[in-house]
């Protein structure tokens, strides 16, 4: 298995596309499409090789041994992450082929996806704590350029906006990993782990732990760091929306928060007890911000904000119930958010409106969009045979099981709230009566194929709670996360010495 | 006269320039007050051993400076008139003092100033020559142990560099027509 | 310590710019700010007393300051350099559309 | 050096002494990179100051005067080129050695210039691209016109 295949794939082929297909737009596309689905494959194939090779695959980069290069690490958590990445982006980029024909600059857009991809392949695979900080990097940089890639005021506005607090938020975590190498003289992952798990009380990890979840809190856009999102997310291009919603958040926030606290960190209890507060805040100041909003995809951006404390909040428990439901949750709420977002970037690019006031009646004109974007409000409301139910339904048991009673009411109120402004979005834009303006364009072929395999996925994902498959698929990525050192201990037996 | 008091001075201009820099209400002046405090990290650079940083510090300074001049200053963009919100401002410095504060605790328990730990990177001192070839140790790391790194590094630029131009073209949109 | 200190003092100076600031240009270089000291506090950590730089001389034993956090303020110079660049190019852009850099004024999206 | 910009840029003094002082700072960003694994200094401080040397041309004597001359479609092509290459140089060393970016050439004598394996050619690579690319981004962001639109 060549893991850096992950990274140079859509590296290779952004840079080719800058290369040649600067006047040929349809190559880029050629290009972007062969990377993606490339790498998707590849990632498949990654999980399920996993374990034959002891649930642990480690190759160093350029011939030395770790902690003097970098190390790319896939366990069960990485090729998970490297599976919801690369499904969506797949999706997305099928998606974009048609969608993007609204926009100028087609091979630009292309190269910088498959740039944002290649830096969360990196994010999720890297063992290298200055390694991830270059591949957030990447991502993010990418990410701004594409919230503005329509260059309208809004969009500009945005991604300054995004674009200062990810700048200021990056500092904030290369000055973490400044400290830790101070006191540990290490940039490996697993190494960092071994000598802070053996002087745990060091008052330099506070600050360390306080920087990181400001860090990684900001990516994750949990509550008092979440300013950006709504803006951000909805200023992108559809695909981009489902990209920054579905993955972007969950691999630079959440994956990077649970790889550095649970396995590195060895699960703090103090910063456990931080994440679930903040992920209660998110759940109901998202939830009930999104009730008031009438632009589309701005109301979904909200409800990424409640969705993702929803995540947060299965893994602060700690559990391994609540671990359970985190992942469960995280894959599920990638599949449907991104499938939301492309409905709504459907509906735009048919009518060119967002307001949700302004249309109505496209129930009838848009059967296809209408009836995926209903199997997404119903999944990610929680009703019962959709996936989302069963990943909300076991946070939400974790929740009492662990003694927070309080919590687990708030989240089983705020599915409620949820359900609620997904029917107004229903109520106004797909039934009623029409008052559009606009032109009407029809909807192609590509976008209707990514809405509908990803509807499908929203049901057929729910059969991963199959006790049996379930054994095989999600269990051991729970047990990576759950089992704190199982990580360190893979790993320190390939060190080097000095 | 030692490394230490050299630091503090420089440190001390770096601060002052900083916080000047933030004051200051004419764009120019405010940019290369910034080219100072660049150009004081470059000397501090040089005086804690790092001779190829100053150098890459001294030019990366020239070319922000030359950029940030060229793109705004060079306009007669003007800074808007500064009113100052004085309860905003209030809270942010009680909040960042506090910070500064606890921080002291924290930071009491680094390695005192010229005695670090150095674990890994003594590997690179003392074979670096012999494994690579190299007789700048820096650069047998960026290119040889940590190429990976130089890799994301070149690709941040790239990205960079795409993105502004994907920022600057004329028309984003292409119209749709009303009905 | 104090110069630990000092630089973490810069930091928050840059924080401190960054979010109380409400003109473009000035949130660009409150952002640079924060850059340096991070740049520094990385070097600071990796200072030997009586060091030199870490380059070999024929026939010649030193004892070396510590190389990597020289490799990594490498890296992350160049990533400022790229933020930086786009940041200006998004400020020129909103400069454009607005007419203006002040932060108050280009509130078309409510938070 | 008759040309239809002359009126462009700074004065003809400054003009005329850049004639010289490009080559120069053009000559010292080669040094730079080629001496990258001998003493400080790299590909990217040499491609920076390569960069620096064409901004000092295009400040001295106006940018149409400078993109009348440079091919920036050519710079284009070198950039994402040089990106290429990089990656393919570690798609040697995964063929010919056996992992991404191993080093696959031999060490050569320390305190040689030509030593160190494939460092050399990867400063080439660095240089190469972070001149093109940052004289790029300077000229983009230099010349870009402001349309006085109003507040829209």
């Amino acid at each position: 298995m060549i893991l850096s295949q992950f990274i140079f794939v859509p590296l290779f082929a952004a840079f080719l596309i800058a290369l040649v297909a600067r006047k040929r737009e349809n190559i880029a596309t050629a290009i972007a499409l062969i990377a993606t689905g490339w790498i998707f494959i590849f990632s498949l194939i990654a999980f399920f090789k996993l374990p034959a090779e002891a649930g642990m695959i480690m190759k160093t980069t350029s011939g030395w041994k770790i902690p003097f290069t970098i190390a790319l690490v896939l366990d069960h958590l990485s090729a998970f992450m490297l599976i919801v990445i690369n499904l969506v982006a797949f999706f997305s980029a099928f998606y974009a082929i048609q969608y993007i024909k609204h926009f100028t600059g087609k091979w630009n857009f292309f190269a910088l996806f498959m740039l944002m991809l290649a830096g969360m392949n990196g994010v999720a695979l890297t063992g290298d704590f200055f390694n991830l900080y270059v591949f957030m990097e990447i991502s993010l940089i990418s990410a701004y350029a594409l919230v503005a890639f329509g260059t309208e005021s809004e969009e500009l506005e945005a991604s300054f906006k995004y674009a200062t607090m990810g700048a200021i938020t990056s500092t904030m975590i290369l000055f973490g990993i400044g400290i830790l190498y101070s006191f540990t003289s290490t940039l490996n992952m697993a190494q960092v782990g071994q000598t802070i798990q053996a002087n745990p009380s060091n008052k330099l990890l506070f600050l360390v732990y306080g920087l990181f979840i400001a860090g990684f809190g900001l990516k994750t856009a949990l509550v008092p760091f979440h300013a950006w999102l709504p803006d951000a997310h909805p200023s992108a291009p559809a695909p981009i929306s489902a990209m920054l919603s579905g993955v972007l958040i969950k691999t630079l926030g959440v994956y990077a928060l649970i790889r550095i606290f649970f396995n590195i960190f060895g699960a703090p209890p103090v910063v456990l007890t931080i994440l679930l507060l903040l992920a209660t805040l998110s759940i109901v100041i998202g939830g009930f911000l999104s009730l008031v909003q009438w632009d589309f995809k701005r109301l979904l951006g909200f409800s990424s904000i409640s969705q993702i404390g929803y995540v947060i909040l299965g893994f602060a428990l700690g559990t391994k119930l609540g671990i359970l439901g985190g992942v469960l949750h995280l894959l599920y709420h990638s599949i449907f958010k991104s499938l939301l977002f492309l409905d709504s970037g459907a509906v735009e690019y048919a009518t060119g409106e967002r307001d949700i006031r302004k249309l109505g009646g496209l129930a009838k004109k848009m059967p296809v969009t209408s009836f995926t974007n209903m199997i997404g409000t119903l999944s990610i409301a929680g009703i019962p045979p959709f996936n989302g139910f069963f990943s909300k339904l076991i946070i939400i048991i974790a929740c009492f099981a662990a003694g927070h009673f309080v919590i687990g009411f708030i989240a089983a109120l705020a599915s409620i709230v949820t359900l609620a402004y997904f029917l107004k979005v229903q109520k106004h834009a797909f039934y009623g009566e029409s008052k559009l303006k606009n032109n009407f364009e029809k909807v192609p072929f590509t976008l209707k194929t990514s809405m509908i395999i990803l509807a499908v996925l929203c049901l057929v994902s729910s059969l991963l709670l199959i006790p049996s498959v379930r054994q095989t698929t999600v269990q051991p990525i729970v047990d990576a996360v759950w089992n704190a050192t199982q990580y360190i201990d893979k790993i320190v037996p390939f060190l080097g010495s000095v | 006269m030692p490394v230490e008091l050299w630091l503090y001075f420089i440190l001390t201009v770096m601060i002052v320039g900083s916080i000047a820099c933030l004051e200051i209400k004419n764009i120019l002046s405010s940019i290369i007050t910034i080219g100072i405090v660049g150009l004081a990290l470059s000397l501090a650079f040089l005086f804690l051993g790092a001779p190829d940083l100053a150098l890459v510090q001294f030019v990366f300074e020239i070319l922000c400076v030359i950029i940030l001049i060229r793109a705004f200053a060079k306009r007669s963009v003007k800074l808007t008139a500064l009113k100052r919100d004085i309860p905003e401002t209030v809270i942010a410095v009680v909040i960042l003092a506090g910070i500064f504060v606890l921080s002291i605790f924290a930071l009491k328990e680094l390695p005192s100033f010229g005695k670090p730990i150095v674990s890994v990177a003594e590997r690179y001192l003392t074979k670096a020559g012999m494994e690579t070839g190299s007789q700048n140790i820096v650069t047998s790391i960026i290119l040889n142990y940590r190429v990976y790194d130089t890799l994301g590094e070149l690709t941040v630029l790239f990205t960079a560099i795409l993105g502004s131009m994907t920022i600057l073209r004329k028309i984003g949109r292409k119209k749709r027509d009303a009905k | 310590m104090i110069l630990y200190l000092m630089c973490f003092f810069l930091f928050l100076v840059g924080l401190y710019g960054a979010i109380t600031k409400r003109d473009l240009i000035k949130i660009i270089l409150a952002i640079g700010i924060m850059g340096y000291s991070v740049n520094l506090f990385l070097i600071l950590i990796a200072y030997r007393s009586g060091a030199l730089a870490p380059i070999l001389e024929k026939g010649l034993e030193f004892s070396m300051v510590d190389p990597l956090p020289q490799a990594l303020v490498l890296t992350s110079i160049v990533i400022e350099l790229g933020i930086t660049a786009l940041l200006a190019a998004l400020a020129i852009r909103i400069y454009e559309k607005y007419d203006t850099l002040d932060i108050t004024k280009i509130r078309r999206l409510k938070g | 050096m008759q040309n239809k910009y002359a009126d462009e840029g700074m004065s003809l003094i400054v003009k005329t002494i850049t004639r010289f002082t490009v080559w120069l700072i053009f000559l010292y960003g080669l040094y730079i990179f080629i001496h990258g694994h001998l003493s400080p200094g790299g590909g990217f401080a040499g491609g920076v100051i390569i960069a620096l040397s064409y901004v000092h041309l295009t400040l001295a004597y106006g940018k149409n005067f400078v993109s009348e001359r440079i091919n920036r479609s050519a710079m284009h092509n070198l950039e994402a080129l040089s990106a290429i290459f990089y990656i393919l140089i570690g798609l040697i060393g995964l063929y010919i050695a056996e992992n991404f970016l191993q080093n696959f050439l031999g060490k050569g004598t320390l305190y040689h210039i030509i030593s160190a394996g494939y460092i050399p050619i990867l400063n080439l690579v660095i240089c190469v691209k972070v001149g093109m690319g940052l004289y790029l981004v300077f000229y983009y962001l230099a010349s870009y016109q402001v349309k006085k639109t109003g507040v829209n």
